[in-house]
């Protein structure tokens, strides 16, 4: 899967946009040694002084114009999106936001958003598509807010819808998960052409707090549970979740926003060009692959997983300029 | 994202070859009554949990379901082990229940109409949805796009397989990008939520529904409560996450008690068809 | 106009599915003499004892299964929807739901719906068009509901989403104004191929006792301004925002559910059989000819209003299975 | 339909030839200063209405403004009399305003950026939509819609014209249905929504923007605050119906102070028009 979203390994063939270019890892062997274990990883991604969407939008993008609201409830302050310029291009920007303090972190729900950010999202979406803007999604969340109001405002309802949404958005959509992506609150803002990581990410489906509750019955297995669940970089890598890792600086993101932005940029300019030149329908049947394909299933009768990619989408999208060929 | 009781009620079944009492009534109910009645308690309207098998029965016309896929088995992506390996766990529940994993799916007729159908059991591993679950939803959807059938999930499920980590995630956004297909080319989807439907379940395929009906009394949420309760610190109000709560906040058309389910389905998915025969429409 | 659409004075040519044929009336004159005052109309729309939405529902339709829900907030109880059988084909309904009683008034907030009500008529007209079903509306309220919370949830954006979506959906739609059209709250649902109304049904931009309280500067001048405002049947026959009226029994449609019902079934069956033979793109350019055609302006410099519609509308509409001949 | 001041809070203007006293902080405003700082308290920043010809000079590149339908008047179709005739109350305002009615609507640029623009003026009885705000808003769609030009239109009203009943309502859907074909188009459309933008107006074009921006302070709202007040019969929350009370109920992208709209509107159109060049993406 890898090669045929990011293309890199192929780099000799490809088109000039390549992940090794951009500095991107598409191989776990390619990190350092000694790299970190899965709780620090955790860790990592939940540090406060870590860079947050807004700083990373600041940095990567230029003239970021802030939209607001779902037109129906609220304007959460978890969820921000807009308009701004990527080296010059236009493009739509949705993001998750923690706070960088305790007050802000309330103010911002510690990045945890209700149904009506979703629903903010799925406006900003719409947004895109209409105008043929790309999508760039920046993911930094524990979850969707479990609380009761979000139950009653409908939390499930506005992930599905915005999961949904994704799946069939007719434009372009690079998501980079900065810190913690959170189960389904997380994949909401998650379903993209490519999806890309910083190196201390973790993406899970509950938070290793929240399984070892469940199956070791002591929260403090959460170590163990981290572990288990394979929620770090490298074991996104290895299963697919990720196409691909930006690195970040040695000491982690958050010892310097600047490279940290710098290296976000490098790969989202490459990945917008490239995505942009592929032909929508070609796109959107390779984000419907792309998505397909995640399971580890066996069958005794038909002896095989399910039926893999066709090759002339690898094709197309190592050189979409050159259409059918190579 | 396993299902936890919310009210701390523990449901007094007293399983034995003949009785079982009613934890809403109390009744003491004879077991063969009680399944005759699909599990419904005849004193006070109690909806029990209904198998796979069970619902098959209550909704397919009888001998019209036909299984597919029904030998897809998980293997264990990440080597998971809690307190005991996931597959010892798989086989566990394979020999509990009798099935493979936690959906059955396959082709029948409701009412003489041609559907697609999946059914989950909650009995398999909590209903959780992991790489099978996920696989055989997305090909019953994408059969019943390519057939141009309607489809009917009935779900309940306490959410995504934590033993199969981010892949099982995963299974959200590849369940729901088959339905996507199925609602560009306007093929009528049926969603049903039994006790209980919760986690990612609730927050994929479930939810899109064309029509999303809900038994009486069913657990829905997003949260299990016990995770919401601990985030208000407080007690939740009474009936929270309940199928009637849903229907009072606008997330479900209607609130179905089990004996009127099959002709409530089949009634949607008529006034669908014959509508979608009139061709001039189709601009 | 009413000839456009309901092609009744030209019976003899048309399709056999004719507003005289089914008992409406499409011109003032048609009425009895010493017909009701336009405040004698006010307060007969306004009677308790009138048949309300679901009264209407249960004699005209089979097998109604009411759909409950806007998908993100509340099922709002004075907008009622669903899926039932007009003389057995599925349609759509959407309707106000006023009270009989003052305890169902409580309930139904007196037919005024939150916005809540009007995100689930959008829902339900997606889904009418989702289908291929036509929709059916009826109209019965003072208005849409003014409170704090109804502003704080978008009542002014859910009335403009909810008329947006109906002037292209693409489905015939036939909108039945039953007791009080009360301003933007009743055009949300009344955007239709055909406007019918009920004899004694009234439509107008205000109350009028708001009118009364802003022009006349007293809420006591509200018979006044009900005359001013020609918002009686007759009236809306003559400016044509109503194409027809629906013949109420002698004292008034509260004297007879029954008999109001079969003449309402009567012309939903007749308009939604005749709608449902034109190709839909003429039938949305004739829905937007419709409303765009309201308006009384003087332009000194053409010299002329607005150019009328087509004339090859008329013929398809007046015989849809002839195509362009007549 | 008629705004009405919510808080019984007199805006204390005093016009003399020469000063202006701002109703927020009490300044007295030379007004020539005022004119040039577009109407905004120096002092307190509070944004005074401004004019259609005001607005036009704030909004369009200078001399690039050509006015569309500039003389159509409204006739009388109901025969309208309150305490005086309606074509009475026409005549004294097109006598106070300089305008025919309350829009004005032309052809402009926008820091080069051609565009159909329509301001509204609420001198004009009000800002009131009857059939001439109606048809000229509509026009000035389907010139957007024919022409493929981005449309901007600033509202100020206090609602339908209740002169022209019924008709003065059904205003309402011809001017969406003309901005329903322009979304279908994807056509740009950007609502600035201005001290006051309330009624039927707001229940109509002026909610459905691609972009909605509002003015600091300016209110906006379905229901005069007069209404709702009686309604719930008690004292409104402060800041009620007011552009950031809208921001932070999710109605409004932004709050723009007058000095950057003109700037903040190029953009937005210009992020539209770079992309929708690149043709491949229109599948
Ligand atoms: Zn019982
Ligand atoms: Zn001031």
């Amino acid at each position: 899967m890898l090669d045929r979203i990011v293309g890199t390994r192929r780099a000799a063939e490809g088109n000039g946009h390549l992940a090794v270019e951009a500095g991107l890892v598409t191989d776990a062997t390619q990190l350092a040694a000694g790299r970190p274990t899965a709780w620090q990883a955790v860790q990592t991604a939940r540090n406060i002084t870590r860079p947050h969407a807004l700083e990373i939008i600041g940095r990567v993008f230029d003239r970021f114009q802030e939209l607001h609201g779902d037109r129906a409830f609220r304007d959460d302050p978890a969820i921000v999106g807009g308009i701004a310029e990527l080296a010059g291009r236009p493009v739509v920007i949705v993001a998750q936001q923690k706070g960088a303090s305790t007050e802000e972190n309330i103010q911002r729900n510690f990045g945890m958003p209700y149904p009506e950010g979703y629903r903010k999202a799925i406006r900003l979406y719409r947004l895109a598509e209409k105008f043929h803007l790309p999508l760039v999604t920046l993911v930094d969340t524990p979850g969707a807010y479990p609380g009761p109001e979000a139950e009653e405002r409908g939390q499930a309802e506005a992930i599905a819808s915005s999961i949904q949404l994704m799946t069939r958005l007719a434009t372009p959509i690079v998501v980079v998960v900065l810190g913690e992506g959170g189960s389904g609150g997380a994949l909401a803002l998650g379903v993209g052409d490519v999806v890309l990581a910083l190196e201390n990410a973790t993406y899970s489906v509950i938070s290793p707090e929240g399984c070892a509750a469940i199956l070791w019955r002591s929260a403090s297995e959460a170590e163990r549970a981290a572990a288990a669940m394979k929620l770090a970089g490298p074991d996104l890598l290895d299963t697919g979740v990720v196409d691909a890792l930006i690195r970040e600086p040695a000491g982690g993101a958050h010892t310097d926003h600047d490279a940290t932005a710098a290296a976000i940029k490098t790969a989202l300019v490459a990945q917008v060009e490239r995505l942009a030149r592929v032909p929508m329908a070609d796109l959107l049947s390779l984000r419907y692959e792309r998505f397909r394909a995640f399971g580890t299933i066996v069958e005794p009768s038909s002896g095989q997983a399910p039926a893999p990619p066709q090759p002339w989408w690898r094709r197309m999208l190592r050189n979409p300029m050159r259409g059918g060929e190579s | 994202m396993r299902l936890r009781n919310p009210f701390g009620r523990k449901p007094k079944e007293f399983p034995s070859h003949l009785w079982t009492q009613c934890p809403m009534c109390g009744e003491m109910l004879f077991n063969k009554q009680l399944e005759r009645n699909n599990r419904v308690c005849q004193k006070c309207g109690h909806h029990f949990k209904l198998d796979a098998a069970g619902r098959i029965e209550l909704l397919a016309d009888p001998r019209s379901f036909s299984e597919t896929e029904a030998d897809m088995v998980s293997s264990d992506p990440l080597g998971f082990v809690d307190s005991k390996p996931y597959p010892e766990r798989i086989a566990a529940a394979q020999a509990k229940s009798g099935h493979k994993d936690a959906v059955l799916t396959g082709d029948a007729t409701i009412s003489g109409i041609p559907i697609v159908l999946a059914v989950m059991d909650f009995e398999f591993m909590g209903g959780s949805m992991g790489s099978v679950v996920g696989e055989k939803l997305t090909r019953a959807a994408e059969r019943a796009f390519a057939e141009r059938k309607p489809l009917v999930i009935v779900s309940a499920s306490g959410g995504a397989r934590m033993q199969e980590g981010t892949i099982a995630l995963m299974q959200l956004a590849k369940t729901v990008a088959a339905l996507a297909r199925l609602d560009e080319a306007r093929i009528p989807f049926i969603s049903v939520l039994t006790d209980p439907t919760t986690g990612g379940v609730l927050a994929s395929f479930a939810s899109l529904g064309d029509i999303v009906l809900a038994e009486p009394g069913a657990l829905i949420g997003f949260s299990g409560a016990r995770v919401t309760s601990e985030t208000i610190g407080e007690k939740l109000p009474k009936g929270f996450q309940r199928a009637e709560f849903l229907l009072e906040h606008g997330f479900v058309d209607q609130v179905v008690p089990r004996p009127q389910l099959k002709e409530r389905i089949a009634f949607f998915l008529n006034s669908f068809r014959i509508a979608g025969q009139d061709l001039r429409w189709s601009l």
